[in-house]
C-alpha cells in the first residue's frame, strides 16, 4: 500500500490543474496539462488500470498535447487569462 | 520548429527511432490480447511514430509516406474491417459480432474470438493510426508545406 | 491512522475528482480564451475518468488480466487473486478516446475561429461579431419595417 | 434460414449498422467519383427507412423486439430492445434524414462547395449517432452514440456561415461537453449502485436504493444533461446560434431531429431506467420539468418575436416547442403524455418543412432578413405555400398536426388541473401567429421596389420535393392523427406510465 | 460572469459531494458495482468464452464489442469533421 | 320526434365544391374569365347540392357524414340540421350573387390581385358552410379558424399600410376568439368526453361546477367575437376596408353570421335550453346583447361613412340573433333564428348598393350623396327596400323577425327588452332615414354626371332586394325560411310551436 505517494500524486494533479488553467503562457498550460495526463496515467497504473493508464499516457500526453502544441503554432500564445 | 528540424543529430535519431517505434506499435496492437495496451494504443503510437517523422522531417516528406487519400483509405479500411467482422458473424448464423459463430475452428468459439478480436483490434489500429495522422497533417500549419500552397 | 484520516482515506479519490471537476468545468465557463477552456475541459473529463477509475479498484486487487497467461494449469492459482473490476477500465478507454475526438474538433474549430476573427479571446470575438453583423440588430428590423410603410 | 429471414433477424442492428457502414465508405465512395456520394447517401437512407418502418410494423404487431448483440445475455453484453417508443423515434428519424439526403443535393454543392465528400460521411454518421442513441438497451452505448452524433453536429454546424457558423459551434461543443459529462458521471453514478450498465436490469434494480442519494444525484445530472441537448429554456444559449448558422440541410437536420431525439432520450432515462412513481411522486422531477418547459414555452416565443433572420425565428421557436414536448411529458398523466409525444413527431415534420424552406429562399434568394421577403410569393409559390403550410401548423390550426398535438396538451393540462399550463399553450398560439404572421404579410403582401417584374423562380425540384411531402404529411397527420395515436402514441403511454398493471 | 461561474460550479460541487456521501468506499471489494454479476462473470468467463487473458480486452472486443466499434466511429468522426472543418478543398 | 339519421355524402361535397373550384381558380389565374367561370360554376353546384338535402331536412332528418377520425372520439364529422341547412343555403344562395357583383366591382375598378380574392373567396365560403354543417365542435372549430384565415388576405387586400394594420386588428381580434374557443372546446372535451352537438345540450355539461360553466360560457362568447358583441366588435368596422363585396358576404353574411351561428350552437346544441334556462345564464346573456343592440345603434348613427355606419348596423342587428336565442322561447328562438336570414338579404342588398355607389360615383360618405338617387334611381330604390326592411316595415321581410323577437320578450314579460327592440327599431328609422333622405330629396352641389353600376353589380342587388320583399311577405311559404326554422326550434325545445 503506497497510498502517501498516491495522496501526493493526487495532490500534484490538483496543482497541475489549478495552474494549467491560471497561466498566462499557454504553451506552458498545454505541457502542464501534458504533465497532468502523465500524472493521472500514473495515478491510474497504480491503481491497476494499467490499459487505461497506458491509453490516457499515449493519448493525453501525446496525441493531445501534439495537436494543442501544433493549434498554439497556428494561432496565438497567449491568452489574457 | 525550423531549429529542430535543421538539427543532423535530431534527423538520424528520428530516422533510426520511427521504425522501432512502429514496431514497438505492431506489438502493442497484438499483444492486446493479453497484457495491457491492444489496436486503439498502438494505433496511436503508430500514428505517433508518423507524426513525429512529419515533425523532423517536414509535412511534406510526411505526407509522401501517408498520402492523403491513403489516409482516407486507410481509415474506412481499418472500421470496414471492424463491421464486417461483425457482419460475418451475421453471415454465419450468430448475432452482430458474435465471433463464436464463424465456423473458423470447429468446436471452439473461445479460440476463434481469440483471432476475430485480434482481427478487430487490427481494425482499430488502422483507423486510430490513419485518423490520428490525419488530425495531425490537418491541424498543423499549412504554410510551412510547399505543396499545399500549389492547391 | 487517526479516523479523521481514516475517512479522508477511504474516499480521498471521490474529494480529488470532485475538487479537479470544479476546476475544470469553471474554466470551461469563466475562462474567456478558447484554449483554455478545452484545457478546462479535458481537465473536466479526466476527473469523472478517476471517479470511475477509482470506482473499479479493489484493495489489495491487481489488474484484471489473468494471472498465469493462457491455458488452465494454472486455474487453481488464478482462484485466489483478486482482480479488480474491469468493467469501468473497459468504459473509460472508450471514453477516453471520445474526449481526445472532441479536443480534436475543438481546436479544428478554434483555428477556424482564429482565422476568421484573428483572436481566440471570446470577447474580442464577440465584439468582431457584432461589428460584422448589421443585418440582425434592431436597426435593420426597423428598416424592414420602414420598407413597409413607404407603399 | 433463407436470406430474406437472416436479414429479418438482424433488421435491428441493422438500422444503425447501415449508416455507420455507408458513412465509412463514403470516403472512397467520393474518391471513385465526386457526384456519387449523394446517391450513395440516398440509397443507405432510403435503406434505413425501409428497416426503421419495418421495425415499428414488427413492434406493433408482436411486441418488444430484443437484439443480443454478440450473442451475450443482456447484462453482460449490450443489447438492443426496440418498443414503441424508439420505434417511432427511429422511424421519424429516418424518415425525416431520407427527406432531408434528397433535399441535400443542391443545397450541400452550393453552401459546402469542395467538401461534398466529407459532409455526407458526417451526414451519415450524424444519423448513426441519433439512431444509436435511440435504440440502444444499453446506458454506456448509449454515450458513446450521444458522442458521435454530438461531434457531427459540431463539424456540421461549423460548415454553415463563415465565422458565425464556427462560433455557434463551438459553444455548442462547450455545452455539448459539459451535457455528455454530466451524462457519463449520471452513468457513473448509476452503475457505482447498482452494478450494470443494461437499462431494464438497472429499472429492476434501482427501487430498491432509491433512497440512496446518489441515485437522486443521478437523475439531477441526467435531466441537467439533457436540457441543455435539447436546449430547454435556462440552458438553450447555443441552440439559436447553431439553427441560425449551420447550413441549411444541417439545420433540418438538427432542428428537426437532434432535439427530438434530445427529449427521447430524456424520456427513456426517466421512465425507462428510473421508475415513473420515482420521477413523478418521489422526486417531483416530472413537475419542475413541466414548469420549466412552460416558461421555455413562453419565453421561447416571445423572442422569436424579436427575430428578424428567419433561421433564428425558427431557432426560438423550437425553443418553445421542444417546451410542448418536455411540457406533456412533464405533466406525466396518460394525456398529456400522449400530447407530448404526439409532439415529437409533429414538431419533427413542421420544424424541418420550416428549415427546409428557409434554405431553399436563401438558396435562391441568398435573403434571411424576412423582412426582405417581399413578392416571394409570386416568386416561389409553392416554396411559399409549404411555409404557409408549416406555420399554421405550428400555430395549431385544426387539420395540420400542430393542433392535435395542442389538443391533447391542453387536455391533459386541464386533466392534471394545472390550469396555468392551458393558458401558457393558449398563448404561445398567439405568440406564434404573431411571429408567423409577419412572414406571411412580407411573402403575399409585399411589392419589391427592386425586382420590378417577378418572375416564378422555384427552387430545383429535389429541394421542392421533400418540403411538399413534408407539408402534405402535416395535414396528412393532422387529419388522420387517429393512425399514430391508436397504433403507437396510446399504447406507449400506458406502457411509459405504467399504467395498465404491465410489469 | 466569473460569478456565475463560481456559482455554478459551486451548485454542482454541492452535488458531487451530496452524492458522494452514499458512494461506495474507495478500494471496498463489497462495493455493488464489484458484487455484480456482470463483474463477477466478466472475471470468470473472460478466458473461457474469449481466449484472451487481458479482461478489460475482453471486455472491450468481445462482450462489449459493439461499444468499441462505436468508439472506432467517434475517431472516425473526429477526423472527417476535422477534414470538413480545415481542409481547404476536396483532394 | 323520431329524428331519423341519413347517411349522405352530400355535406362533404358541397364543402369540397368551392375548395375545388379554389384550385382551378389558381390554375387559371391567367385567365380572368375561365377563372370566374369556375367560381360561378362552383357557386351554383354548391347552392344544387345544399338545396337538394332540403327536402330530407323538412322531413325532420338529419344528413350525417363522418369524413375522417381525426383523434380516438373526435372525429371530423358533418350533420347536417334544419338549422344548420339555414344557414348554408343562405350563405351559398348569395354566393351566387356576389359573385356576380364580385367580378364587375373588381373589373369596374381595375383591382389588382384579382386571383386571390376569388381564391380567398371560394376558401371562406367552402369554410362558411363548413360550420353550417359541423357536426361538432371540433369541426366547426377547424372552418372556423379556417374562415378567419381565408379572409385575412380579402380585408388586408388592398395592401396599404392601414388595410395591413386592419388586417392585424381583424387577425388579432379573432384569432384571441379563435383561442377561447379552443380553450371552451377543450373544457367541454374534460368534462363530457365528447364535443358532438346535440339537440338537447350535450350530456353531462350539466355536472359542471357553477363558476365554471359561467367561465365556460363567457369564453365561449370571447369565442364567438366573429358574431361582434360589444367590447369585441371593433373589428368590423375595421374591416369594412375590404372591397365591398367582401363586405357585403363576409362582413354581412358569412363571417359575422358564422360567429352568430357558433353562439347560437354553442348556446342551443352544447349547453342546451335546460340548462340555459336552469343556470339563469340566459338572462344575462339577454341584457348584455340588449346593450350592444342599443350602443352600436348609436354608434351607427355616428358614421357618416356608409359602409361603416352599415357595419354598426350589423353589429347591432346581429346581437337580436343572439336575444331572440337567448329569450329561449319558442317565439324568441324563432325570430332569432329567422334573422339569420332575413338580416342578411337586407343587409347585403344594402351592401351592394354602397358598393355601387363607390364604383360609379366613387363616393362613401353619407353627406356627399345629395341627390344621388336622381342618377342612380334603381340602387337607392334597393336601398330603401333594404333600410326599410331593417327598420322593420312591412312588406320588407324585416317586421317578420322583429315581430317574432317581439313575442318572445312578451311571454316573458320582461319591459326591459321590450322596450330594448322598440328604442332599437326607432334607431335604425334614425341613422336609415337621413341617408334616403338625402339621396333622395337634397338638392346635389353640382351636376352629377354618373349612371347606374354595371349590369353585374345591378341584377344581384335588384334580385336580393326583391327576395327580401318576397320573404316579407310569403314569410310562411312552404320549403321557405320559416318552415325549416320551425323544424330547429322544435329540434331543440322538444316539441312543436
Amino acid at each position: 500500500m503506497i497510498w502517501i505517494l498516491d495522496i501526493t500524486m493526487l495532490f500534484f494533479l490538483v496543482v497541475c490543474a489549478i495552474a494549467a488553467i491560471s497561466i498566462k503562457d499557454l504553451l506552458s498550460a498545454i505541457i502542464i496539462l501534458s504533465a497532468y495526463s502523465l500524472i493521472m496515467a500514473i495515478v491510474w497504473v497504480e491503481m491497476h488500470s494499467v490499459d487505461v493508464g497506458f491509453t490516457e499516457a499515449a493519448v493525453g500526453a501525446g496525441i493531445t498535447t501534439v495537436l494543442f502544441i501544433t493549434t498554439l503554432a497556428r494561432t496565438e500564445g497567449r491568452s489574457e487569462d | 520548429m525550423s531549429g529542430i528540424q535543421e538539427s543532423v543529430i535530431i534527423r538520424t535519431v528520428v530516422r533510426i527511432i520511427v521504425p522501432f517505434i512502429q514496431l514497438f506499435a505492431l506489438y502493442v496492437i497484438m499483444h492486446g490480447a493479453s497484457g495491457p495496451g491492444g489496436g486503439f494504443q498502438g494505433g496511436v503510437i503508430f500514428g505517433a511514430a508518423i507524426i513525429l517523422y512529419a515533425m523532423i522531417f517536414g509535412i511534406g516528406e510526411g505526407k509522401k509516406k501517408m498520402s492523403d487519400a491513403l489516409d482516407k483509405i486507410l481509415a474506412s479500411t481499418g472500421l470496414t474491417i471492424y463491421a464486417a467482422t461483425g457482419l460475418i458473424c451475421i453471415v454465419c448464423g450468430g448475432m452482430f459480432l458474435q465471433y463464436g459463430a464463424v465456423p473458423l475452428i470447429p468446436d471452439n468459439p473461445a479460440e476463434v474470438s481469440k483471432y476475430l478480436i485480434d482481427l478487430v483490434e487490427i481494425g482499430i489500429g488502422i483507423t486510430v493510426l490513419a485518423v490520428m495522422i490525419s488530425l495531425f497533417f490537418n491541424v498543423s500549419p499549412p504554410e510551412s508545406e510547399p505543396e499545399e500552397a500549389e492547391e | 491512522m487517526s479516523g479523521i484520516l481514516d475517512i479522508v482515506y477511504a474516499e480521498y479519490n471521490y474529494w480529488i475528482y470532485v475538487t479537479l471537476m470544479m476546476i475544470g468545468f469553471y474554466a470551461m465557463i469563466a475562462k474567456k480564451n478558447l484554449i483554455k477552456k478545452i484545457i478546462g475541459a479535458n481537465i473536466f473529463q479526466t476527473a469523472i475518468f478517476l471517479f470511475y477509475i477509482s470506482l473499479a479498484d479493489v484493495t489489495k486487487g491487481t489488474a484484471p488480466i489473468l494471472v498465469g497467461g493462457h491455458g488452465a494449469e494454472h486455474a487453481e492459482h488464478a482462484a485466489d487473486v483478486i482482480y479488480t473490476n474491469p468493467v469501468p477500465h473497459c468504459l473509460i478507454l472508450t471514453a477516453i478516446v471520445v474526449a481526445v475526438s472532441t479536443t480534436a474538433v475543438a481546436l479544428a474549430l478554434i483555428i477556424r475561429i482564429y482565422n476568421e476573427y484573428g483572436s481566440i479571446e471570446e470577447d474580442v470575438i464577440l465584439a468582431a461579431r457584432k461589428e460584422l453583423q448589421p443585418e440582425f440588430s434592431e436597426h435593420a428590423r426597423q428598416r424592414g419595417v420602414a420598407e413597409v410603410s413607404e407603399q | 434460414m433463407t436470406g430474406f429471414e437472416l436479414i429479418a433477424t438482424h433488421l435491428p442492428i441493422l438500422t444503425v449498422v447501415v449508416p455507420l457502414i455507408a458513412g465509412f465508405l463514403t470516403p472512397i465512395v467520393g474518391w471513385i467519383d465526386r457526384r456519387l456520394p449523394w446517391y450513395w447517401v440516398m440509397l443507405a437512407m432510403f435503406v434505413v427507412l425501409l428497416i426503421a418502418g419495418n421495425n415499428l410494423v414488427t413492434v406493433i404487431n408482436s411486441g418488444t423486439i430484443q437484439y443480443k448483440l454478440g450473442g451475450w445475455d443482456p447484462p453482460f453484453g449490450i443489447e438492443y430492445v426496440i418498443d414503441l417508443l424508439n420505434g417511432f423515434v427511429c422511424l421519424i428519424i429516418a424518415f425525416i434524414a431520407f427527406m432531408v439526403s434528397i433535399y441535400s443535393k443542391e443545397s450541400v454543392k452550393k453552401e459546402v462547395p469542395g467538401k461534398t465528400t466529407p459532409f455526407y460521411s458526417v451526414f451519415l454518421l450524424l444519423i448513426t449517432g441519433l439512431m444509436g442513441m435511440t435504440i440502444t438497451g444499453d446506458i454506456f452505448n448509449f454515450y458513446v452514440f450521444l458522442e458521435i452524433s454530438s461531434l457531427t453536429a459540431y463539424a456540421l454546424i461549423a460548415m454553415g456561415d463563415r465565422g458565425d457558423g464556427v462560433v455557434a459551434s463551438f459553444n455548442y461543443l462547450i455545452m455539448g461537453t459539459v451535457a455528455a459529462s454530466f451524462i457519463l458521471l449520471g452513468i457513473g453514478y448509476l452503475y457505482a449502485v447498482t452494478g450494470t450498465l443494461n437499462m431494464a436490469d438497472m429499472q429492476n434494480l434501482l427501487p430498491s436504493i432509491y433512497q440512496n442519494k446518489v441515485v437522486l444525484a443521478a437523475l439531477a445530472f441526467f435531466m441537467v444533461g439533457f436540457s441543455i441537448k435539447v436546449g430547454l429554456f435556462p440552458l438553450h444559449a447555443w441552440l439559436p446560434d447553431a439553427y441560425t448558422h449551420a447550413p441549411s440541410t444541417a439545420s433540418a437536420l438538427i432542428a428537426g431531429l437532434m432535439t427530438k431525439v434530445g427529449a427521447y432520450a430524456m424520456i427513456r432515462f426517466m421512465f425507462g431506467v428510473f421508475t415513473p412513481d420515482f420521477v413523478i411522486t418521489t422526486t417531483g422531477m416530472t413537475n419542475i420539468l413541466a414548469w420549466a418547459a412552460a416558461l421555455a414555452i413562453i419565453v421561447g416565443s416571445v423572442l422569436a418575436i424579436a427575430q428578424s433572420d428567419i433561421k433564428r425565428m425558427l431557432a426560438y421557436s423550437s425553443i418553445s416547442q421542444i417546451g410542448y414536448i418536455l411540457l406533456g411529458v412533464g405533466l406525466a398523466n396518460m394525456i398529456g403524455m400522449e400530447g407530448g409525444l404526439l409532439h415529437v413527431l409533429n414538431h419533427a415534420l413542421m420544424k424541418c418543412a420550416l428549415f427546409l424552406v428557409a434554405g431553399a429562399i436563401f438558396y435562391k434568394t441568398g435573403i434571411r432578413n424576412l423582412y426582405q421577403f417581399k413578392g416571394l410569393g409570386k416568386k416561389m409559390p409553392v416554396t411559399t405555400t409549404v411555409f404557409m403550410i408549416a406555420a399554421l401548423s405550428m400555430i395549431g390550426v385544426p387539420g395540420t398536426v400542430g393542433f392535435t398535438s395542442k389538443w391533447y396538451l391542453a387536455l391533459g393540462s386541464v386533466d392534471a388541473g394545472q390550469w396555468i399550463f392551458v393558458f401558457v399553450i393558449l398563448l404561445s398560439s398567439l405568440l406564434n401567429i404573431v411571429y408567423f404572421w409577419r412572414v406571411f404579410d412580407n411573402i403575399w403582401f409585399g411589392h419589391p421596389h427592386e425586382i420590378e417584374h417577378i418572375k416564378k423562380d422555384e427552387a430545383p425540384l429535389t429541394m421542392l420535393a421533400p418540403m411538399v411531402i413534408l407539408a402534405l404529411l402535416c395535414v396528412f397527420f393532422g387529419l388522420f392523427a387517429y393512425y399514430p395515436v391508436h397504433y403507437v402514441i396510446e399504447p406507449l403511454s400506458v406502457e411509459l406510465l405504467k399504467l395498465g398493471g404491465m410489469p | 460572469m466569473k460569478t456565475l461561474a463560481l456559482f455554478v460550479v459551486v451548485i454542482t460541487g454541492a452535488m458531487l459531494i451530496y452524492a458522494g456521501q452514499d458512494l461506495p468506499a474507495f478500494g471496498d471489494i463489497n462495493s455493488p458495482a464489484y458484487q455484480a454479476p456482470m463483474t463477477q462473470y466478466f472475471i470468470e468467463n473472460a478466458l473461457p468464452e474469449s481466449g484472451v487473458t487481458n479482461i478489460v480486452t475482453a471486455l472491450l472486443a468481445n462482450y462489449r464489442g459493439y461499444d468499441t466499434l462505436g468508439e472506432t466511429a467517434v475517431i472516425f468522426t473526429a477526423g472527417m469533421a476535422v477534414i470538413l472543418l480545415l481542409r481547404r478543398r476536396e483532394t | 320526434m323520431m329524428v331519423i339519421e341519413i347517411n349522405s355524402i352530400t355535406p362533404l361535397l358541397a364543402v369540397l365544391v368551392s375548395m375545388v373550384a379554389s384550385v382551378m381558380i389558381l390554375a387559371f389565374g391567367k385567365y380572368p374569365n375561365i377563372r370566374e367561370g369556375w367560381t360561378f360554376v362552383a357557386a351554383f353546384i354548391k347552392f344544387g347540392l345544399v338545396i337538394s338535402m332540403l327536402p330530407l331536412i323538412l322531413k325532420g332528418n338529419v344528413v350525417t357524414y363522418t369524413v375522417v377520425e381525426m383523434l380516438p372520439n373526435l372525429p371530423i364529422a358533418f350533420k347536417v340540421d334544419a338549422f344548420g341547412i339555414l344557414f348554408a343555403i343562405t350563405s351559398s344562395f348569395l354566393w351566387i350573387f356576389v359573385t356576380s357583383y364580385s367580378i364587375g366591382y373588381m373589373r369596374s375598378l381595375k383591382e389588382h390581385a384579382q386571383t386571390r380574392y376569388f381564391f380567398c373567396f371560394a376558401i371562406a365560403l367552402s369554410s362558411a358552410v363548413g360550420i353550417a354543417f359541423s357536426a361538432n365542435l371540433v369541426t366547426l372549430f377547424l372552418f372556423y379558424e379556417l374562415l378567419t384565415i381565408s379572409t385575412y388576405p380579402l380585408v388586408a387586400h388592398i395592401e396599404t399600410p392601414e388595410a395591413i394594420s386592419s388586417g392585424r386588428k381583424y387577425l388579432t381580434y379573432l384569432m384571441i376568439a379563435g383561442v377561447s374557443l379552443l380553450f371552451s372546446i377543450v373544457v367541454v372535451y374534460h368534462y363530457t368526453g365528447t364535443t358532438e352537438f346535440s339537440f338537447a345540450g350535450i350530456a353531462g355539461m350539466e355536472t359542471i361546477p357553477q363558476t365554471t360553466l359561467v367561465i365556460l360560457f363567457i369564453t365561449f362568447m370571447i369565442g364567438c367575437a366573429k358574431a361582434a358583441f360589444m367590447p369585441l366588435h371593433a373589428w368590423l368596422p375595421a374591416a369594412m376596408i375590404a372591397p365591398t363585396p367582401v363586405s357585403a358576404l363576409l362582413h354581412a353574411v358569412a363571417v359575422v353570421k358564422a360567429g352568430v351561428f357558433t353562439a347560437l350552437r354553442v348556446i342551443l346544441y352544447v349547453f342546451g335550453v335546460d340548462l340555459m334556462q336552469g343556470s339563469g345564464l340566459w338572462l344575462y346573456m339577454a341584457y348584455f346583447v340588449s346593450i350592444t343592440i342599443i350602443l352600436a345603434s348609436i354608434y351607427a348613427l355616428m358614421q357618416d361613412n356608409l359602409k361603416k355606419r352599415l357595419a354598426y348596423s350589423t353589429v347591432s342587428q346581429l346581437s337580436y340573433i343572439v336575444l331572440g336565442a337567448v329569450l329561449i322561447t319558442p317565439h324568441g328562438l324563432t325570430g332569432g333564428m329567422l334573422h339569420i336570414p332575413y338580416h342578411a338579404f337586407m343587409k347585403i342588398t344594402l351592401f351592394m348598393c354602397a358598393g355601387a355607389l363607390i364604383v360609379t360615383a366613387k363616393k362613401e360618405n353619407i353627406s356627399e350623396m345629395k341627390g344621388i338617387a336622381r342618377q342612380m334611381p334603381i340602387t337607392m330604390i334597393a336601398f330603401t327596400v333594404g333600410a326599410l326592411g331593417m327598420i322593420g316595415m312591412p312588406p320588407v321581410g324585416g317586421y317578420v323577425t322583429k315581430w317574432f323577437l317581439l313575442l318572445g320578450a312578451a311571454e316573458l314579460h320582461s319591459m326591459i327588452l321590450i322596450a330594448v327592440l322598440l328604442v332599437s327599431a326607432i334607431l335604425n328609422a334614425a341613422y336609415f332615414f337621413p341617408v334616403i333622405y338625402v339621396a333622395f330629396f337634397k338638392k346635389p352641389d353640382h351636376e352629377l354626371k354618373y349612371k347606374e353600376a354595371p349590369l353585374t353589380m345591378l341584377v344581384p342587388l335588384v334580385l336580393t332586394a326583391i327576395v327580401s320583399i318576397v320573404i316579407g311577405i310569403w314569410p310562411d311559404a312552404p320549403g321557405m325560411f320559416l318552415d325549416i326554422v320551425e323544424i330547429a326550434v322544435a329540434n331543440v325545445t322538444g316539441g312543436g310551436i
